[in-house]
């Protein structure tokens, strides 16, 4: 098995290696800064999602240093596509942290979708491996236009049994795009073990099958998940076409909100995963580097509070969109007659009251979906 | 009906040992609706399989099985999922009995939860089951009542045509009536059964003022809105179930219309070349000298099926049924 | 019309330059019906680009150069290639500028040879129009003559909306009319032009006593039809042919079929939830008290389109047509 | 770039090597007969379509070895699955060759196909790479089952690059199944070369991302394809799982009839490759085994030219079937009220001419489709 690039050790045993050229002071401080701002609006969410003030939600918590470590490789101009896994990921970009909130509160339009080209950040890719294709392709059309613009698509391990994966990985290679293939194998997808998705030990050797560069990190360690993006990236940018990483890992919490991992696999396995975690990782290791001191890591901590606990009153400041929203932004060019009649028909009726989100269910359940209560109104 | 479901799958796995489960997540846990729950126990993990991620393999794989003479039994965790196992459904499920003369037919079920209501995020919520109608060689049915969807299940396994098994998700709770245990048939000699199981409406709620046409989610809220027309006006609205939605039981939907004189047709999905269009058509096709008034839609728009905080705004509701109705009824 | 489209994607990428094409085989060879000739000499392999053999890529790809900013036109080899890539289309196409607040729409064309009549061997020659007319968010067009086939893929080019653009392949060589060579509006500033262009209506013969509503490779075979009718029994039919199929100009159809007051829809897609379905409801729901019958529909068959020895008894025919209208008017 | 398994020398500077065990004499001769009689089916087949007797044909020429000699290798309880390339297998199988000539002049019903279950052969398959996952789903029934049934699937360097093929690999990976997939690689689909479809040297190394075995073999040569298919079906049978065979080749006439390479490739170049073509240089090897001489060849050739006279025969004594076959087959029980309504509508006008083969045309074309003449009737 392939050799995992690492940085941080565990202030025992495993040394840590040196910081790679690159990562100034100031920059693993801005890491560590992204990376807990990741974890305060993901444990936020969790919670609002246990209050029913948002619905089902897909929460990330470990996969922090997958996503800040990456992001921080690339430049601003670059693009990233993220998965619903990434759904936070704009708001390190400039998405508005209540954005994404509301998005999992159930709200369209200018509410819960933001402008992809504002912030180079796809919009959230619920279907799984389709957004890779699109990452392909932005890369490939800013090398048409002779930009130096390169992109990044994050997916899971059970995303590289799609089609579209293959699909947009043999399409990267064959136009030699400078684009990233980010595979978070967090070794589970929902209730499927990597071990019934593939037949290989590792997600990086099929980087060969397409003649496309490939690494493996650990993918609890921001600092590894930085370099090999910045490599690939800079390889990318040189000609030498699309890289895949697999940042190995472990989910260390349910699927989603609605799921409950008992039902399909032993968690004090998890447990034993839990001392990687990224953050309390990363913290130790800014410490023993003599970056970061108990009084900054609590500002920064602080800080990040304070953002989300802003995002949320902003989140719940908005009022439930009106009934137009339901045609707008479908079409360019103004309503097709068939919306204005949706619209007449619609106002001929009462409206009906807000779609709350379900809240916490009882029972088993897994997936997406929380399950109703029988008798449940809708 | 996720009980009804179940058991129509525990039933027809006893009783034939050539079904077999795919699905993503459907064997360790039960599926994401728990439609599954409790068969990998009974029947192990070479009948009941958690698959790779992959719709195509998943609906291609069953195909081949098919061709060796297993019962494959295929899950699609959301409707909106379907769509990488599209091309296999169309070119393949829909075409191998023509193409080997009527002898193999691709003797594969696959049950798609469907439409929405159940305030889940973005492309959980989908209705596609009129472009399934529209491509030749698939059967397309939906259940309504925990009863039929026992029912409707055997039959769509025991019967030799591709069938695509909508699932109205936001009906999967509603309804604890008792299932009947013994099959509508005897599994495994079914006689013709299945057919006729496959392709009837049902009568849903009488009346002779208006027929109301529908499927699976909106069944119960028609009921609801024809029991408000009862109320507010006196008129007794006809709600027929279709329960097949290809082929679609135009005897029944005719003779209601024609008996009513004025129709009207419920469905979620968006409306341009909905089912909705079809069953219009054909009403007025053969029995526009018996309607007093056009036939009604109410249907989903021809929208994305919104962010959920707004999708009872989308959904065909009773309120808009029951002015759907009032409009055909005041023509 | 090949010409025609060969004239429209040279102009389109001449004047500007974020115009790109992607398919199998058209570059180097100018594709399988040539509707791409000449261009990579014009215009280079980074801009007409042959790709690998997969569909789903192509579309998806197509969409992150949208997303870049550039203005791809996708080649889809036939009809029925188009299902590997159908997730693409539905879920990303169709639905990137809703998901966006309307701020970056999927700005693509994707380009459709369909249809039967050119004796190709099996799923060569299907009509899957009608599934993407049932999807929110997408544009599907049809031209019937060279000139529109020019002025639609221009405007398709331009409009910010994603296109379905569907290539009726039977009439490829028909009509070798000149086509003007000044575009339709001013490349690069259109001004609402190519909305105007993509959602009307054409009257393709004019007549008062029947309607006949149809496009692409039967807009010609209706045509045939009418004079028939006319030299039989002196009867004029009004053709029109749809060229947008979603949205459908509703007020061209319905102004037809009520000037007429009867009508008679025509397409090569099977019948069952086709756009056939969807003309007739929208002409029953708005117009049936100046209907002196019902709308008839004369299509191809909710069967495989079948091996090309046989596929002048599944297409409308003239003699179909003629028989279909002589129906409607003799109710 | 691997090592190409290669049995049949070129009687000069490449020796032959020893004939694998499992291939005694009449096998070799049995073997070349198949061979013969696919070369044969295929000339005249070309011949048909030049006359316009049958429509646009999609030749195999120079293919025969991969045919041939992965199907002789295979049980006749085995499962093969063709594409439009292999679409004459089945007459080695039973499988009338008036019923594929049926089928390429446009008959449907009992005229054009045949019930894949008399001969183990699926039908002939049209949209690339959707047999795969077939394929894999049969010997994955049959491994369930306790069947010793494996499965082959052939297939172009092309297909490789759709998701079917990705997704039909993994799966039969990940369930460990016994099954082939045989890829033939011609080195072009339609007008796109290998190079242009993949960033990588050869097919074969694509296995190693799943798991899977993989082999490379001269696919001129038809003992090598024997040999290659034959391990990996005993492999198979062994609970070893599929295995990926690329059967490296050129392809040595245009994509069908309706194609002409010249639009796109230097067939100069084409012509170094023609001296590898499978019949003559099996011939010459079994001649110089001493298994074939002069005579037998003849009495094999004529035996060949005979059945296929008398499959034409047949094709053409076949009337064009009724209009009832639009809706026969279809579905299995009965017709639908939309089919009943269909036939009637049919019994009420004349019925229209069957419809003919178009017949060469002139003018630069490509790929499946015919180039009409202005002015066609079509
Ligand atoms: C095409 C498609 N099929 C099924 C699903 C349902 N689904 C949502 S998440 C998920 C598992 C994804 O696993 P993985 O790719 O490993 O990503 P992870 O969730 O672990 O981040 C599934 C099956 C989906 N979203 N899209
Ligand atoms: C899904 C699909 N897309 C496109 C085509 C059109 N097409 C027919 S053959 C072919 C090339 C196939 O090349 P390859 O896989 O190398 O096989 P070969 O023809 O060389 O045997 C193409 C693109 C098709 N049949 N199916
Ligand atoms: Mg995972
Ligand atoms: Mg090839």
């Amino acid at each position: 098995m392939t050799e995992l690039l690492r940085y941080i050790g565990d202030g025992a045993g495993v040394p840590d290696r040196e910081v790679p050229d690159g990562l100034a002071e100031k920059d693993l401080i801005e890491l560590y800064r992204w990376l807990v701002l990741l974890r305060t609006f993901d444990e936020r969410a969790v919670a609002l999602q246990r209050q029913g003030r948002i619905g089902t939600y897909a929460l990330y918590w470990g996969e922090e240093g997958t996503q800040a470590g990456a992001l921080y490789a690339c430049e601003e101009r670059d693009w990233v596509f993220p998965s619903y896994r990434q759904n936070a990921i704009g708001i390190l970009r400039g998405v508005a942290p209540s954005t994404v909130l509301a998005w999992w509160r159930g709200y369209g339009g200018g509410h819960g979708f933001y402008n992809p080209r504002d912030h180079r950040v796809g919009p959230i890719c619920v279907p799984i491996a389709t957004h890779l294709p699109h990452a392909t392709g932005l890369s490939w059309a800013a090398k048409i236009r002779g930009d130096d613009v390169a992109s990044l698509s994050w997916f899971g391990d059970g995303a590289t049994s799609e089609g579209d994966f293959h699909e947009a990985m043999n399409f990267a290679a064959v136009f030699k795009v400078a684009t990233v293939f980010f595979c978070v194998n967090n070794q589970w997808a929902i209730s499927t073990p990597i071990s019934k998705q593939m037949a290989t030990a590792t997600v990086v050797e099929k980087a060969a099958a397409y003649g496309m560069n490939g690494i493996r990190v650990d993918g609890f360690d921001p600092i590894a998940c930085w370099k090999a993006t910045k490599d690939a990236l800079d390889r990318g940018r040189n000609g030498e076409g699309p890289t895949l990483i697999e940042a190995y890992c472990y989910r260390l919490k349910p699927h989603g909100t609605a799921d409950d991992p008992n039902l399909y696999r032993d968690e004090s396995e998890t447990a034993k995963w839990l001392p990687h975690e990224p953050i309390g990782r990363t913290s130790a290791f800014l410490k023993r580097l003599g970056v970061l001191d108990d009084d900054k890591e609590r500002a920064i901590g602080d800080e990040a509070k304070q953002t989300i606990a802003q995002a949320v009153v902003e989140m719940e400041a908005i009022d439930q969109p009106g009934r137009e929203i339901l045609f707008e932004g479908t079409y360019a060019t103004g309503m097709p007659w068939t919306f204005e009649e949706g619209l007449r028909e619609l106002e001929e009726v009462d409206r009906p009251p807000e779609v709350k989100p379900l809240g916490p269910q009882p029972g088993p359940s897994t997936g997406d979906h929380a399950e109703p209560k029988p008798g449940d109104p809708s | 009906m996720v009980e009804a479901l179940n058991k129509a799958l525990h039933q027809a796995m006893e009783a034939d040992d050539r079904v077999v489960l795919l699905g993503q997540d459907i064997a360790q846990t039960g599926g994401v609706f728990r439609v599954t729950a409790g068969l990998l126990d009974s029947f192990g993990e070479t009948r009941v399989v958690d698959t790779p991620l992959a719709e195509a393999g998943i609906v291609g794989c069953a195909i081949g099985m098919a061709v060796y003479g297993l019962l494959p039994v295929v899950e699609i965790q959301f409707d909106v999922f379907v769509y990488p196992g599209f091309e296999q459904i169309v070119v393949h499920a829909a075409r191998y009995a023509w193409r080997t003369k009527g002898e193999l037919p691709a003797s594969i079920v696959i049950r798609i939860p469907f439409g929405g209501g159940v305030r889940a995020p973005e492309l959980h919520s989908d209705s596609p089951e009129a472009l399934f109608c529209h491509v030749p060689g698939l059967r397309v049915v939906c259940p309504t009542t925990p009863q039929d969807a026992r029912d409707m299940m055997l039959a769509a396994i025991e019967h030799p045509d591709p069938v695509v098994f909508m699932e109205p998700k936001r009906i999967y709770r509603a309804g604890r009536k008792e299932v009947t245990d013994d099959p509508p048939f005897p599994l495994g000699q079914a006689n013709g059964a299945p057919e006729k199981i496959l392709s009837t409406a049902r009568i849903a709620r009488d009346g002779n003022d208006l027929a109301i046409v529908t499927y699976g989610p909106t069944v119960p809220l028609s009921i609801q809105a024809a029991d408000r027309l009862a109320h507010e006006r006196g008129i007794e609205a006809r709600v027929v179930d279709l329960r097949s939605l290809y082929p679609i039981d135009v005897g029944a939907v005719t003779k209601a219309a024609s008996e009513c004189g004025r129709a009207l047709v419920v469905h979620e999905a968006p409306r341009t070349a909905g089912l909705g269009a079809e069953v219009s058509s054909l009403i007025h096709e053969r029995v526009m000298l018996d309607l007093e008034a056009p036939v009604g839609r109410v249907t989903g728009y021809d929208a994305p099926f919104p962010q959920f905080a707004n999708e009872d705004d989308y959904l065909p509701s009773v309120d808009r049924i029951t002015a759907g109705a009032n409009k055909v009824l005041d023509f």
